[in-house]
């Protein structure tokens, strides 16, 4: 295991499949010769050239729908948005383009395309620049959607979603970019897409949170591992296609459920994940499944409310009392 | 009130309150070439083929009409009559494996670049046996083996999609250019601005071309879009071009000599082809929006009795081996008819099909 | 009361909204020479001229976002979008401006705009044209979604939104356009924003659907009683603010919940209502809530699979009788 | 490999690998106008405010820029340092109820339109004395009242809002007339296209300005967009002028003549002002795209201490006096630190206020 930033883990995936294969490129604004607005991109347009590695205007909506024709005539486009906030306006060629144009061809074209950004909040950048799009691209069909929170599964996964056939949707965070954590050396490591982890065992209850959210599960685990409470965390990894079935085996064991998404509530990760359990382990509940998420209000910059509207390990403890009946 | 009913505010009044019954033109054609087929380099045969593809585009569409009418079949219908001459003209004028994408008015498309007649006549009738399985119906025609893209619904959504396969082919330098076409209505999106921008700046091969058939469903191209279309191109320092799409033989000239250029140079080019579309909008458009005279003015330079006087005219075929050729379109149009009814639907299992290239991942199916 | 078409209640909420204030404007594509792609604004522009009704070009992004200029400078503009699955092109100016700017300017402009058209499918129009985007809209903060079922609901709901201070998602569905109901002939009739409705009383079963899916529960309904099952339909009118007290009320005293969505389920309304349910109502609940959605799958042309696509009464029969064990 | 290094094959190449290290300027700066503040109508007293207004932006963002550095306040700042002629003259040639909109780099455009440097700097920090009650910090400046409708942080966004606001406008015959600010990254914008069309369509009062300062981030503006960007306008029959952003009284001059004939005519215009940005982007772009020759060259042209020099050299006044308002704008700006960091942060019931104007609602809410 090498220990490597979460950039460094995203940079050698792009590094490692655009060695293997000519046709994967990359394409976003400040990609290339400003080695990305994150770094992410780092050294890979002095490797590859600028056939590969292409910087773009900011054009959101072109620039998608370039890639997604370009993935129709036989390429592997990785498009990269500053974040997601931005792709909004490349809506149009996500949701009723890449999504959609295999199943209304009748299966003669596909879109091998991966469109990967930062997506929520980073801090203080207000109303515009931090919101989830995880939950919103979960919601149409023909997508899969990545929200990785550590290093190691970062690399497995773009890995896999640069090699899938099909539009993957991959999500990271600005500000995980340099939390580091080991990564497995393992020659060509790839991680299937739609398996969970569980990052932590426990039979008390168990709290089901993924991207910036898993460590904010992980502190609040550590703390009630103070009260004697032990939380089994699992980590979904790919929002969809979601791996219930590892949810609902933790949840079969431990009778109580958290989650924990740093999305609005409505119809988000967490009201998926619940409705789910509800119904596939009603039996087995001791208590309804709570959820820890934003509010429903947009990002205010001043610190203190910046600081009250995200999600923290205080709220999922207070989550977790709940279901738990320690309150 | 401030405002008079005849006096425009925001946008520029149409026919409203037959205030513009006279017949106002909604595209002025320019005049056709004067070369002949000889000329242009069209042998005898390519005539033939030429003429025996846009009567079958125009009998297809004719007969989907009756079908569509009595209830064969749902969904829009969006027929391309009247403008068969820019699809025959430009797959005449472009190599086999260039890559041409359009609109939902894509049915003339799919027949000149290989859908069969029964093919596409499933596709209408929703059958498995369909061009796209019966998955995408009028809109989403699909030849992809012969580099035809599709047909899209989203106005301007595939303006981007078009400059994505010219930008593939460039990246894998196999000589191939894309043509991607789009409708009058298409040029307000902000997507072909982007796309513009980006062709120009990276120099991507493709021919960009707006039909320009007068009208955005109800909306003549006046009232929703402003100056010279083909103008647009000035501001990019794009390359550009406007001609007659009434006549078969100006639009294969042009799109030759342009497609020639794009090739060459590796550069992208924008053309406003004038036509008109004889129908609706859709099956269920009144058309209160365009005088019946307006429609007979352009009806006067139909395509294919163009086509077919010259044939006769200089000699190309008898009139008698001409109705051959339409018996025999009007044949396969029937058998496609017969083909389409008698193909069976997809099977239920195939809901869950074509969604897929790799492993299929379904949320929460039971 | 009188008997109206669905598009003729709307029209009327129209007209009086815009005779009452002349702050009131409607834009959109074929609105005015044409009286509507579907209808709704016939007439409109005999009454109020051209600088009240207004063609616009296929402009979505562009004209929604003049549409926020307008309502932040004084007027009340009813922005009409000949589907919500063109609307994706205007997200950007609806979740990024309409909901937002209010909230990032610290209070100091206001959006008082309606965005509203067809939405979910409307027969074999295909993948591009068939999706229902309330739970999208609904996920957002700042925005009220409203979805009527019948035209009376409709009348009063569409008077209110636009007369809200604020920016409201308005859905109505092309195939109901025609639909007749009794409308109230009350001068001035508003529904307030976020209130269900009981529509139908029943011990046995809470059904909860909206729009075109209304009109499959009480299809269902209909069949369930023959078979001695009272079902109690809940048509909640607004998807936000969802009016979950009315439901969980309801369900506490059938304790069991059906919930029918014309979406697909990652997300959807459904998902959000059942999680609720259980939260709100988890000791009350003798069955797990059970949804009738959409597939993960886009909308098929092909009109035995668009049918199978379609939530329908068996489906809604059917998890009608898993939450009763009558199976 | 087919593509070498120094080869683009789609996008330009930059000062990629110091290939470019000669002093290429990114924006070409047009002459200024040689005409006095007399001969442009303005007083003495005009220019004094003008060269305070325009000082106080600069010190403003430099002693930011040093509270930023302190770690006094956190999000993305991105300072207008180097453009302060393009809103101080548009300011002074508009009418005080013309309604004015812009991007996220909008402190100067916030100061001249009447936030004070405590309400400005209070912003900054989060608390709720700011202009925008601490909800929107350094990118959403706004004074309503004052007809300054915010910055906006979404590229382009806020280019069709600019065109409502002039909407609104018209449509209230009130006239006034609106003036629209985006940098040049944002010309590549569909929305810009499709704003821009229907402007000309409806005839919108507006003024839609670009401010180019040669860079979108760290995208020469050569590399991100084709042509000369005022010749966008061409393509729609629009009016457009391009001139010198660096020299107050040339902005002045040409914003004055503009805003006269959008008033009178109704009409869009479209403006390029060449301009150019001192600073980084925002406070952590390593600026590796530029030389420092390139810096210092537009350093030269600096908007203030040519001004300064024009009213030293008139004799508008003495050197002592320029101290004097020089010492007053530091004063002030000291003030403004010292009441940003005294004043209180919103209270956590305020993160629900201001969402809802009507019934606030929050769906659940516990
Ligand atoms: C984004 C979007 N907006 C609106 C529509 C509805 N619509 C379908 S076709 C059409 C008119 C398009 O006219 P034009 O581009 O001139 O093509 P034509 O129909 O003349 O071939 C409209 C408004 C749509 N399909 N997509
Ligand atoms: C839609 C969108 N895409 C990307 C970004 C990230 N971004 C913020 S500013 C910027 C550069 C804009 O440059 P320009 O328009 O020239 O304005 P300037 O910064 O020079 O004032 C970029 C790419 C964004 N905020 N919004
Ligand atoms: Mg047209
Ligand atoms: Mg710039």
């Amino acid at each position: 295991m090498a220990e490597l930033q979460f950039r460094e883990a995203l940079n050698q995936a792009i590094d490692e499949e655009m060695g293997r294969d000519e046709r994967v490129f990359i394409m976003g604004e400040e990609v290339a010769e400003y080695d990305g607005a994150y770094k992410v991109t780092e050294g890979l347009l002095d490797k590859y050239g600028f056939k590969r590695v292409i910087d773009t205007p900011i054009s959101e909506l072109g620039f998608a729908g370039i890639g997604v024709g370009a993935a129709m005539n036989g390429l592997r486009p990785i498009v990269e948005f500053m974040t997601f906030n931005f792709a909004v306006l490349a809506a149009d060629q996500i949701i009723n383009h890449a999504s959609k144009v295999r199943y209304m061809l009748g299966g003669q074209a596909s879109v091998p395309i991966v469109f990967r950004g930062p997506n929520a909040s980073a801090g203080q950048l207000g109303a515009t620049h931090s919101v989830a799009y995880d939950s919103m691209y979960a919601h149409f069909p023909g997508m899969a959607v990545i929200y990785p929170s550590e290093p190691d599964d970062a690399k497995g996964l773009l890995k896999s979603a640069i090699r899938s056939d099909d539009t993957v949707i991959f999500m990271e965070s600005e500000q995980m970019y340099g939390m580091r954590g080991e990564v497995s050396e393992e020659e060509d490591y790839i991680i299937p897409i739609g398996k969970a982890k569980v990052k932590r065992e426990g039979d008390d209850v168990t709290i089901v949170a993924t991207g910036k959210m898993y460590h904010i599960a992980k502190q609040a685990a550590a703390q009630l591992e103070k009260d004697g409470v032990e939380a089994e965390i699992i980590d979904p990894r790919t929002i969809k296609p979601l791996d219930i079935e590892a949810i609902v085996k933790s949840v079969k064991k431990t009778n109580r459920c958290v989650v924990v998404d740093e999305a609005h509530p409505f119809g988000g990760v967490a009201a998926e994940t619940g409705f789910l359990i509800q119904r596939e382990a009603f039996d087995y509940l001791d208590a309804p499944v709570q959820r820890v998420t934003l509010p429903d209000v947009s990002a205010p910059f001043s610190k203190p409310l910046f600081d009250l509207w995200l999600p923290d390990a205080k709220q999922v403890i207070e989550a977790v009392n709940a279901v738990t009946y320690r309150n | 009130m401030a405002n008079k009913k005849t006096e425009p505010v925001f946008t520029p009044i149409g026919s409203y309150n037959g205030e513009n019954k006279k017949v106002e033109k909604s595209v002025n054609l320019p005049d056709p070439t004067d070369k002949t087929h000889k000329e242009l380099g069209l042998s005898d045969d390519d005539l033939v083929k030429m003429y025996d593809q846009m009567y079958l585009q125009r009998r297809f569409e004719e007969r989907a009409m009756q079908m569509y009418q009595k209830g064969k079949f749902g969904g829009f219908l969006h027929l391309y009559i009247g403008q068969e001459a820019v699809s025959t003209g430009t797959v005449f004028a472009l190599n086999d494996d260039d890559d041409i994408i359009t609109a939902y008015r894509d049915h003339g498309w799919g027949l000149v670049r290989g859908i069969s007649a029964k093919e596409g006549m499933a596709e209408l009738f929703g059958k498995a046996t369909g061009c796209s399985k019966g998955k995408g119906g009028s809109m989403h025609f699909a030849n992809v083996k012969e580099h035809f893209w599709g047909g899209y619904g989203i106005v301007g959504g595939h303006i981007p999609i078009g400059g994505g396969l010219a930008f593939a082919n460039k990246y894998q330098e196999n000589g191939r250019i894309s043509a991607c076409f789009f409708g009058d209505g298409a040029v307000d999106q902000g997507a072909l601005h982007e796309t513009l921008n980006m062709s120009q700046l990276w120099k991507l091969p493709c021919i960009y071309v707006v039909e320009n058939n007068g009208y955005s469903m109800g909306t003549a191209a006046t009232r929703h879009t402003v100056g010279e279309i083909y103008e647009r191109a000035n501001g990019y320092g794009m390359k550009s071009a406007m001609f007659n799409g009434m006549d078969v033989f100006t639009v294969y000239e042009n799109m030759k000599r342009i497609a020639d250029e794009v090739r060459e140079e590796s550069i992208p080019y924008f053309v406003e082809i004038r036509t008109y579309r004889y129908r609706g909008h859709s099956m269920s458009d009144p058309q209160k929006y365009r005088t019946k005279e307006e429609l007979k003015e352009y009806q006067k330079t139909d395509p294919i009795e163009r086509m077919k006087k010259y044939i006769l005219d200089e000699k190309v075929l008898k009139k008698k081996e001409v109705e051959e050729i339409e018996q025999k379109v009007e044949d396969e149009v029937l058998e496609a008819i017969e083909f389409a009814e008698e193909s069976p639907f997809p099977e239920p299992e195939e809901l869950y099909e074509d969604m897929f290239t790799g492993t299929p991942h379904f949320h929460d199916k039971k």
